[in-house]
């Protein structure tokens, strides 16, 4: 019987540090909603029974209005809703802003199922495992239509759009297995674009990356990338290249020709990258092949992940032939 | 009555000239707002005179300026969304 | 009265005879009956397609039917519900019969502009049921890009062009009320002698008017992009699918008021009759309406919260939908205020107007939740959301819809619903209603997503009492087909005002002649003024 | 009112200046849904502007400015003649049809440099989606504001093909006189309409023409 109502009590569990907080403000809704509810249908039936019409030819007193009462409740109301409006955007802004240390994966839908890439190189369709205790934050996009990455047990939902990156980002408190949905209608398997969220204690996660069979890291994977479409061409590390160098651009200020700035992040990256001639960095010709069409969304992560990583390492390869550059000329630094 | 017609139509034709040459100048972000600008005084010519705008009911005007003010709620509120993406150096937030 | 008797003109039922005299009408009246054999079957069209899904909901597997027939059932059902019952349900039927005779006018300033509007209406239904038969469509009712622009197979174009036809005629509808209610006022009806009635039709009507291209343009763009197989949402070209969602919103939000504004005219005629009292805050009322009508176009956002729209946008979005919470606040706390010391009588009509001051206030406070920005990100797309907007449609309009209904049916017919049959068919629809919707309250809250007919097996148990409410709701919806169809034939006659109640409809015989009026009536009174209608209350008396 | 007026007044009206000004609200409010849905277009032709303008500018120097131009003084003069045509459908019905058959004559001029542009654009491959051959910088984006411009001006064209319906049906009944002196709400509510699509096209027209023409 207990077991039959743990298993049948209406209510997510509460795994992620932020779900504490999303429960408190539906409790305060509920309680404030409820009673105000309660208080109406009191209300509502005293009168439909203490004022019932005992004969059809009575006409009760006409009370017109009183300004004052409107005006208070008016008042009242909208102060009542404001309250809501705050506590509500409080939580909304814990669950938006990502802590600094998280550690950074990223998820890619796809018609119907969900593909996560883990920085240690490891790749997960429909599952996702990730040590309890510590922040996890999700770069994702989608390959076709919107899909929308929910955890209840997290109490985070985010869409994924095609064309661009979200973000979303918890921290597992308790261990265990948890739904993953799909929470955006996105065609006929929509409902089976399901998983699981596996949050384990940090030892037993350490455990699963190494038995997981990777083949290098996600930021190697992304380094092979660079070579094999000949990015590392144009794109030398030293900067002796025609294009810019990825030394320390993650997370930088890009000064572009046309005189504006821009913050580098994930969303940047992969604009450049596919769309060169979006966004021309100052001092540079628009001379880069488009390469839409081209990478695979989840290729783009690997390369991404590389250059994120080139921020605080020596690049761990030396570049034999990267001095010829394909015969042109040195760009302007 | 012709005669203001006419009158309403050499400003038009001059308004258009206007702003053909106008758009050959460099001023920036004022190219679009020129741009607007004039076909809004052009736009408020042709509702005030050749559909007899000034001398209607009031009624027709409010259903007018309503018109306009909605228009713009759907321009604000939309352009809002995306004037304010970016300001948090988050992807897609 | 008697004395008018003897030569009165017939009764617009029997001015002409035949077919033709009904399918060529300009008289407001029969257009208003066109419109309740239409919607009617679109309702029982739409209600059959929940049907299947709560049948398929039974059990956690997908094994009644397949998962693209699923998600054509979901997406029939909504298109059908929204744009072929709920947004022309109380507007064109009691609003079409009685705004006229609410503000003494003898019809609607274009009346072939009406009929126009029917058959516009009925061509979009047939294009959009044909859609359906012809293989369906499965982008569920809002139609998101890129799955219905570039990826779904189905008869995306045909649904669309069937909504967008039926849009022409949303909006002639409102443009014909707009002009009436302006131009065609009877000499002392001034705008704050309206009835409520007419204050919420006119801003829907507004609402109508502005909202609506939208949708038919957001709609041909959909269409465009299928066509020229680029679009403006496509990322192929940079296009951002959330822009789509915008306009879509920019609409749709405002649909939801308009779907549900009638419901709250209705219910403030039936509070004050069955009260027998004058609307509490009379003036509040009518310009929560309009509040409500203008506020609802600032809103669209919060459908958007975890859509991809920037942070500080969804701020300004939440903000605004508690502005909108607003009035319709005042207009439940004005309502409970007129049946403070009033003379109650649980009338049919009154048990529905209570119904829907109880459900409609469970739905709008729910809707508190969902603007809730931190709440939010946790219940939308879930079945919490899914029974929000159901407590307000069809705990409010649908309630309004019969409470209206019931309540001038022995106008429209000149005869008396049956009582008690009514009493308990309102009593069974109250009950199923709220077995079927409160369990998605908390299977949604619990985490289970909308749309799908596929879940985890721990949802069960809730989804198995909704489909047993659904079953009840079902046989509380048939009940006054038949009996209010044979009330129409073998009824109780009904006599000029069974009530009384104050409004100048009640002033013509019961079913009232083609012009309305003899001659247009001079108002000197207020909207709901009970003393006016002492002698005809004691007169009711003498007669007994 | 003279005898000739064909009209019997409408019996829900009281009066028959009360008729006349219902229709002018009547179509105002009309043309409010037409500001609403074009409002769709604009506004989403702001937003990528505001993101893609350098590619717009891109697309927009690929139009012939001179056909715009051009176009746009038409459209303005059979605004002129449509004006006319309503001042003088209140005095003698000769001198409007003139002024009718002048403002379809500039219409169908109008349209003919359209679909001229349109043939233009399609033989140098610059039809998004069935033919579009640009692959300069930001193609991509070029073809989206070329889509714009297909689509826009397209619906702009379909309001026109309809308003010169109206017209048409204007002259027919000014020739058998159901129109005329005694009764021109017709010919009002007509002019409002094509004024309306003439402030469409007095918007469309920088949008499409002016946008960077100083990068050349």
């Amino acid at each position: 019987m207990v077991d039959w109502l743990t298993r049948n009590i209406p209510f997510p569990p509460q795994a992620s540090s932020v779900a504490g907080h999303v429960d408190a403000a539906y409790l305060y809704l509920v309680i404030t909603t409820v009673s105000l509810a309660v208080l109406l249908a009191v209300l509502v039936i005293t009168f439909a029974i203490r004022y019932h019409r005992r004969s059809r030819y009575e006409i009760p007193p006409q009370i017109q209005g009183n300004n004052l009462i409107e005006f208070g409740w008016t008042g009242a109301t909208f102060g009542l809703f404001l309250t809501m409006f705050l506590f509500g955007a409080k939580v909304y802004f814990d669950l938006q802003v990502p802590p600094a240390n998280a550690i950074e994966m990223y998820a890619t839908g796809k018609q119907w199922m969900w593909k996560v890439q883990h920085p240690g190189g490891q790749r997960e369709i429909n599952e996702l495992h990730v040590p309890v205790g510590q922040a996890v934050r999700l770069t994702m996009t989608s390959q076709d239509v919107i899909h929308s990455f929910f955890v209840p047990a997290f109490r985070v939902k985010q869409d994924v759009v095609p064309g661009r990156y979200s973000t979303l980002w918890f921290t597992a408190t308790k261990p265990g297995t948890y739904h993953l949905f799909c929470a955006e209608y996105c065609g006929a398997k929509h409902s089976g674009m399901v998983g699981y969220v596996y949050a384990m204690e940090p030892a037993e996660y350490d455990r699963w990356l190494t038995s997981g069979a990777a083949e290098g890291s996600l930021s190697s994977q992304g380094e092979k990338l660079y070579q094999q479409y000949g990015c590392s061409t144009c794109h030398d590390l030293e900067g002796k290249g025609p294009g810019p160098s990825f030394r320390g651009v993650y997370r930088s200020q890009v000064r572009l020709d046309n005189g504006s700035t821009v913050f580098a992040d994930e969303s940047y990256l992969r604009e450049s990258i596919l769309q060169s001639d979006a966004k021309v960095v100052l001092g540079f010709k628009s001379i880069m092949p488009i390469f839409r069409g081209q990478l695979q969304e989840d290729q783009v992560l690997a390369l991404i992940e590389y250059i994120k990583a080139l921020e605080n390492s020596r690049p761990n390869v030396e570049s034999p032939s990267a001095g010829s550059t394909a015969g042109s000329e040195t760009g302007a630094r | 009555m012709p005669r203001t017609y006419i009158l309403n139509y050499l400003a038009l034709l001059f308004l258009t000239a206007l702003t053909t040459a106008v758009s050959f100048l460099d001023m920036g972000p004022f190219n679009t707002v020129a741009a607007i600008g004039i076909a809004g005084a052009k736009a408020l010519l042709i509702a005030f005179f050749f559909m007899h705008l000034v001398d209607s009911p009031a009624l027709v005007r409010v259903v007018a300026i309503g018109a306009l003010i909605w228009f713009s709620i759907l321009m604000s509120l939309t352009l809002g969304d995306y004037v304010t993406r970016g300001w948090l150096p988050i992807p897609g937030k | 009265m008697s004395a008018a008797a003897v030569h009165s003109p017939p009764n617009y039922l029997r001015a002409e005879q035949g077919i033709k005299s009904w399918l060529l009408t300009t008289d407001h009246k029969r257009i208003a009956w066109l419109y309740i054999a239409a919607i009617t079957a679109f309702f029982f069209v739409g209600g059959f397609a929940a049907m299947l899904m709560r049948l398929e909901l039974l059990t956690p597997q997908g094994d009644l039917v397949a998962s693209d027939t699923y998600n054509k059932l979901f997406s029939m059902h909504g298109i059908i519900m929204v744009w072929f019952f709920l947004i022309p349900s109380i507007p064109t039927t009691l609003g079409n019969f009685l705004i006229p005779f609410m503000i003494g006018a003898k019809d609607l300033a274009f009346p072939k502009l009406n009929l126009a509007s029917w058959y516009i209406f009925m061509l979009g239904g047939i294009v959009t049921l044909w859609a359906m038969l012809a293989g369906g469509v499965d982008t569920g009712w809002t139609f998101y890009t890129p799955f219905s622009s570039l990826y779904s197979t189905t008869n995306v174009i045909w649904a669309a062009t069937g909504i967008l036809i039926s849009g022409f005629s949303s909006i002639l509808t409102g443009l014909n009320f707009i002009v009436t209610v302006h131009t065609m006022r009877a000499p002392g009806m001034t705008w704050f002698r309206l009835p409520l009635f007419v204050w919420s039709h006119y801003t829907t009507s507004l609402i109508l008017v502005l909202a609506t291209p939208v949708l038919a343009i957001t709609l041909a763009l959909v269409a465009v992009e299928r066509i020229f197989g680029v679009g403006f949402f496509d990322p192929k070209l940079g296009g951002d699918p959330v822009l789509f969602q915008h306009l879509f919103w920019f609409y749709s939000h405002p649909a939801v008021y308009i779907m549900i504004l009638p419901g709250m005219g209705v219910v403030s005629e039936l509070v004050a009759t069955f009260s027998r009292r004058a609307v509490f805050g009379y003036t509040f009322v009518a310009f929560a309406s309009v509040a409500i009508g203008v506020l609802g176009f600032l809103v669209w956002g919060h459908h958007m919260f975890v859509a991809g729209q920037s942070v500080y946008s969804a701020l300004v979005f939440s903000v605004l939908s508690y502005a909108v919470a607003v009035p319709s606040a005042i207009k439940v706390f004005n309502w409970t205020a007129t049946m403070f010391r009033g003379s109650v009588s649980w009338d049919t009509p009154m048990l529905y107007a209570i119904g829907f001051i109880g459900l409609f206030t469970g739905g709008g406070l729910t809707g508190l939740f969902l603007a809730a920005l931190g709440v939010d990100v946790h219940v939308t797309e879930t079945y919490f959301v899914v029974a929000h907007f159901h407590y307000i449609m069809v705990g409010g309009t649908v309630m309004a819809y019969l409470g209206g209904i019931h309540y001038w049916w022995p106008k429209m017919t000149g005869k008396m619903y049956p009582e008690g049959l009514a009493r308990l068919s309102a009593l069974i629809v109250f009950i199923g209603f709220n077995l079927t919707f409160f369990p998605q309250y908390l299977v949604g809250y619990w985490g289970m997503p909308r749309r799908y007919h596929v879940y985890p097996p721990e949802f069960q148990v809730l989804n198995v009492m909704s489909s047993a409410g659904a079953s009840i709701l079902g046989i509380g919806y048939l009940m006054p087909l038949f009996y209010l169809i044979w009330a129409a034939k073998y009824g109780r006659a009904a006599t000029a005002n069974p009530w009384p109640a104050t409004g100048l409809e009640w002033k013509t015989p019961s079913p009232p002649s083609t012009h309305n009026f003899e001659e247009t009536p001079i108002v000197l009174h207020d909207a709901y003024d009970f003393e006016a209608l002492r002698p005809i209350i004691e007169e009711e008396h003498s007669h007994r | 009112m003279s005898t000739s007026s064909p009209l019997a007044l409408r019996f829900q009206f009281a009066t028959e200046e009360q008729q006349r000004w219902v229709a002018s609200v009547g179509m105002w409010v009309f043309l409010a849904t037409e500001v609403m849905m074009f409002g769709g277009l604009f506004t989403t032709y702001a937003v990528y502007h505001m993101y893609y303008g350098h590619a717009f500018a891109t697309g927009s120097n690929m139009m012939e400015i001179s056909l715009g131009a051009i176009n746009t003084a038409v459209l303005l003069t059979s605004s002129l003649t449509m004006a006319l045509a309503v001042f003088a459908s209140r005095v003698n019905s000769k001198m409007a049809i003139v002024f009718v058959i002048a403002t379809m004559v500039f219409g169908a001029l109008f349209l003919g440099i359209k679909f001229y542009e349109y043939y233009s654009h399609w033989e140098e491959g610059q039809v998004p989606g069935f033919n579009f051959r640009y692959s300069g910088p930001e193609a991509m984006h070029v073809e989206l504001f070329f889509l714009f411009y297909f689509v826009m001006t397209g619906l702009h064209a379909v309001h026109m093909l309809v308003g010169m319906g109206l017209l048409t049906t204007l002259l027919v009944r000014l020739r058998i006189g159901t129109v005329g002196p005694g009764y021109d709400t017709p010919v009002d509510i007509t002019g409002l309409y094509w004024h309306f699509v003439d402030i469409v096209w007095v918007f469309l027209f920088p949008l499409f023409y002016l946008v960077g023409r100083h990068m050349k």
